[in-house]
């Protein structure tokens, strides 16, 4: 009875909303910010895809707090799973068995196949979709695939805490050195190319490995947490 | 038969995904039902905010090189739901970790029953007696001592 | 103005960081995070004395808003973005100092980014995901407690926290379908032509629904007294004092700025009682000191609602004059509540054992009742005049409301200090050094404060006109497009 | 052509999002979870968002289903770690 009380009422709310909604002018909303940004892009970051301009770029700053925000989640989820008294007595050693022979080959097979896919993506993020957060995940699942298949061994907690803490320190050592060279907080530089090419779009590239590497450090620390 | 409007049905499903996962939120007693209703609401938010910068007709927002003569859909919401869909998994994870952690102290994950078990806790601790109603929780069963780490007590 | 980003980013860089220090040594970690933050705080007061309080803005990115995204420090936001690190210095949690506490303050370090990011930032989606990043970084340090209570009070958290997100989320998407930007500056110039409609007010409802969460706004308030009770006083002391008016900033800059709608104030007005009226209601039946405290800090903030609902400058002093007072108090009294946290009868005599305490327990009660010298009197005062300049009949309950909750407000808290004082045996352990330290640094705040009312009254009535001069706002971050170029 | 398909998506989606919330087996529910972000991606792809595409389908689809099974493997609800193949 509750539940379908609510339900009917949330059918009113969306009817409601939907209603409201229809007054919205979608579909020709006004292009204020993106219309401008449309045009000067190209110019003023040298990268073809826009999206990767507007989130390294002019929304650079959001970028970063979002990696603050995984870094955080990463960090809490450590700080609560973290091996206490209780969770050892409880654990008590459970025994790690190996995956299947297939499960193994493949992981084998495909962990350098998954690696190499996702830095491609990474490193293509400023010429097609995809970059940092999309190659992230595609290098933690790399990571996470040779986890499965082998359990016991294990990821190191060191390295990954390493490259978490290098990947976020390069992303705002580079905008620390666009303000230090008397520009603004993450301010583009480099030169910026040919529009298109690979090596182009000035530090575009570089900021997105940073994302890509401190992405996927963040979401193989966190599997591996949740997996232990 | 005419064609259905696409921009009210994108509208529909973005909002009845928000209401799907309201009501979940609010019916649900599970607590890892009520973070798949979470994400649910989280995924409807995305394809508004998408469909907040979508224009008719126009391509994507990547040059290709090829002259193009359609305009483009507003790059900033995309950017923004790129931002959203990472923060989301990341809590996501967050939740999870902290569920792990409540199932092994309380041995349950109905909210009720944990908010009840909670106060009873609270109120132990200050060394008052707990609320009537939670004195009889369901079963009549008393509760095991609920686990503490070391931490607490230092 | 570019080094306005650096408060902001500096302690981001530091929590990114601090674990690989932990590795290398103990101790580097441990003072590493404090030092971050005494080197915000110097730079934040240093870029206050350099401007005369007049504001400047930072392109962050180097691009010229409405593209890129802006950092805007008016007096008001200055002194909100200042108080984020002195109070997480004050109240730095005594874990992270331990070993194995680089965890926790990398969690501090990320809270203290994103503070200080809310109270600075110009742009909508920015805010949210600061808004954010201090959520995340709450969570940690509540569940930092390590007991099972306290996970199981965080999970709530969480998901009345993730539901507020999903509505600012839908909130921002409504608003930019119809504006088309997310700077808050280009939004005060289309707001009364393109967000004056049925559908703006269903924007900022969302907002401030979603916004409302760590503000303590009525309807997502539920996780307030679990939270409180669990979790370390500190971190405590550290979202009621702190992270609450951070979330009411943003609130006051939407409604200052964007929705300038009397039906907006209205719904404020009337959450803000609600949150009042219930809160001191619940206090009163509290029977132990954290959820005492947690229940009048919605109260409290329910007041501090109901202030920001009243529209000119006159409404913003209140506001602030409320705001500051409860920044001051609500730390101290967690700080205070950490050897007392057991039952209210169980507190008897505990004055007599820990005179200082309870002589700074009185005060501050005597101070958030409004009794008249002390601070907190003319505080309400303001906000009972500016509610009184209202002729609607919902003004007029308000007054009523805010002078009856005073009554049921000294009635619990005289009952306390009563108790405190009573002539029995008390076995509590005493408070410790460092808590009494801090807790009597802000009472002598607090004291020090009333000989230099009327200069602080003037203070916060310019700092009132400069927030709210729209046209100013307007003009520093659409104005200054020159990258490198200090005003 | 176009908004036919967007209609069957949408109802698609919705039908497994209110699954989501009624089905009993917890691993029924992710993997409906899952359906609801994979098809969500197909409609970011029909709005022109590639990039928010592949996010969606990376993460919603992929990644938060491998948190969520993992966090039911922890939680005891089922064993993902059962070994079907006692081979190696």
């Amino acid at each position: 009875m509750h539940k379908l009380a609510s339900l009917l009422f949330a059918i009113g709310l969306a009817a409601l909303l939907i209603g409201l909604a229809a007054q919205l002018p979608l579909g020709m909303t006004p292009m204020v910010v993106g219309q401008a940004i449309l045009e000067q892009a190209p110019g003023e970051t040298g990268s073809a895809n826009i999206v990767t301009s507007v989130v390294l770029a002019y929304r650079g700053i959001d970028t970063l707090g979002e990696l603050a925000i995984l870094f955080a989640a990463a960090t809490v989820a450590g700080l609560v799973l973290a091996p206490s008294i209780h969770a050892e007595s409880r654990l008590r050693a459970k025994p790690r068995h190996d995956a299947g022979l297939v499960l193994r080959a493949g992981s084998d097979l495909l962990f350098p196949l998954l690696l190499s896919v996702g830095f491609y993506i990474v490193l293509h993020g400023h010429l097609t979709p995809g970059g940092g957060f999309q190659g992230g995940v595609v290098l933690a699942a790399a990571f996470f695939v040779s986890f499965l298949a082998r359990p016991a061994r294990q990821p190191s907690h060191v390295g990954i805490v390493l490259i978490e803490a290098l990947a976020g320190a390069s992303f705002i050592g580079i905008g620390l050195a666009a303000l230090l060279g008397g520009g603004a907080f993450l301010q583009p530089v480099l030169d910026k190319g040919t529009l298109g090419q690979l090596v182009s779009a000035g530090s575009l590239p570089l900021l997105y490995l940073a994302v890509g590497l401190k992405v996927g450090a963040e979401l193989s620390g966190l599997l591996a947490h949740l997996a232990e | 038969m005419n064609p259905p409007d696409l921009i009210t049905i994108l509208i529909s499903g973005g909002i009845g995904l928000v209401a799907i996962g309201a009501v979940g939120m609010a019916v649900s007693r599970h607590l890892l039902r009520l973070v798949l209703a979470l994400a649910i609401a989280e995924a409807g938010a995305n394809l508004l905010l998408v469909l907040a910068g979508y224009r008719w007709d126009a391509v994507a927002p990547i040059l290709t090189g090829a002259t193009v003569t359609r305009p483009m859909v507003d790059p900033v919401p995309q950017a923004l739901v790129l931002t959203a869909i990472v923060i989301g998994v990341g809590v996501q994870a967050l939740a999870v970790a902290l569920l792990i952690r409540v199932k092994e102290a309380y041995g349950t994950l109905d909210i009720r029953e944990l908010k009840t078990r909670v106060e009873q806790e609270i109120c132990g601790a200050a060394g008052i007696a707990p609320p009537e109603s939670a004195n009889k929780p369901g079963g009549g069963q008393p509760y095991p001592v609920p686990v503490t780490t070391s931490r607490e007590s230092a | 103005m570019n080094a306005l980003a650096l408060p902001v980013v500096l302690p981001l860089l530091a929590a990114f960081l601090v674990r690989p220090a932990g590795l290398a040594s103990g101790s580097l970690a441990r003072w590493f995070g404090p030092l971050v933050l005494l080197l915000c705080a110097g730079m934040l007061v240093d870029t206050a004395l350099l401007t005369h309080g007049q504001p400047v803005s930072a392109n962050i990115g180097g691009f010229a808003p409405p593209l890129g995204i802006v950092f805007y420090a008016d007096s008001l936001a200055l002194l909100f973005a200042i108080a984020v690190p002195a109070f997480a210095l004050l109240l730095w949690p005594r874990e992270a100092m331990q070993a194995g506490g680089d965890r926790i303050s990398a969690l501090m370090l990320l809270l203290v980014g994103s503070g200080t990011g809310m109270a600075l930032s110009g742009d909508l989606f920015n805010l949210y995901v600061f808004y954010e990043l201090l959520a995340v970084a709450s969570f940690g340090l509540v569940a930092s407690s390590g007991s099972a209570r306290a996970w199981a009070a965080t999970v709530r958290y969480l998901l009345i926290s993730g539901f507020g997100s999903v509505l600012a989320l839908v909130g921002v998407a409504l608003i930019y379908a119809q504006t088309g930007t997310l700077n808050l500056a280009q939004l005060s110039e289309f707001a009364p032509e393109r967000l004056a409609n049925p559908l703006g007010l269903a924007a900022f409802a969302c907002l401030l629904i979603g916004f409302g969460v760590k503000a303590e706004l009525f309807p997502v308030n539920a996780w307030v007294p679990e939270v409180y009770a669990t979790a370390p006083k500190r971190v405590s002391a550290l979202l009621a004092g702190v992270v609450s008016k951070l979330a009411i900033l943003v609130v006051l800059r939407l409604i200052l700025l964007v929705f300038d709608l009397p039906e907006a104030r209205q719904s404020l007005l009337v959450l803000g009682l609600i949150g009042l009226v219930s809160g001191e209601l619940a206090a009163w039946r509290a029977r132990d000191l954290p959820r005492m405290l947690a229940f009048s800090s919605i109260g409290q903030l329910g007041l501090l609602f109901m202030a920001v609902s009243i529209p000119g400058v006159l409404g913003l002093i209140a506001a602030l004059a409320v705001a500051l007072h409860h920044l001051l108090m609500k730390p101290a009294l967690f700080l205070l509540a950490e050897r007392w946290s057991g039952g209210l009868e169980n507190l008897a005599g505990a004055g007599r054992k820990a005179p200082l305490a309870a002589g700074l327990f009185t005060l501050f009660a005597l101070s958030l009742l409004g009794v008249p010298p002390l601070p907190g009197f003319w505080a309400k005062l303001v906000l009972l005049l500016g509610l009184g300049q209202q002729d609607a009949v919902l003004a007029q309950a308000a007054i009523f409301g805010v002078l009856l909750m005073a009554v049921v407000e000294a009635h619990y808290l005289f009952r306390l200090v009563g108790l405190l004082y009573a002539k029995t045996a008390h076995g509590a352990p005493p408070h410790r050094m460092g808590d009494l330290a801090v807790a009597s640094l802000l009472g002598a705040i607090l004291v020090a404060s009333m000989p230099l009312l009327p200069a602080l009254a003037q203070g916060l009535g310019w700092m009132a006109h400069q927030a709210s001069d729209v046209a100013a706002y307007r003009a520093v971050t659409l104005g200054s497009t020159i990258p490198g170029v200090a005003p | 052509m176009t908004a036919w398909i967007a209609l069957v998506l949408v109802g698609l989606m919705l039908g497994a999002a209110v699954l989501v919330l009624y089905l009993d087996n917890l691993v029924a529910a992710i993997a409906a979870a899952s359906v609801v972000s994979l098809l969500l991606s197909l409609l970011f792809a029909l709005l022109a968002a590639p990039d928010v595409a592949l996010t969606e389908a990376a993460v919603g689809a992929g990644l938060s289903g491998a948190v969520l099974a993992l966090g039911l493997r922890r939680l005891g609800l089922i064993d993902l770690g059962k070994r079907e193949y006692p081979d190696a």
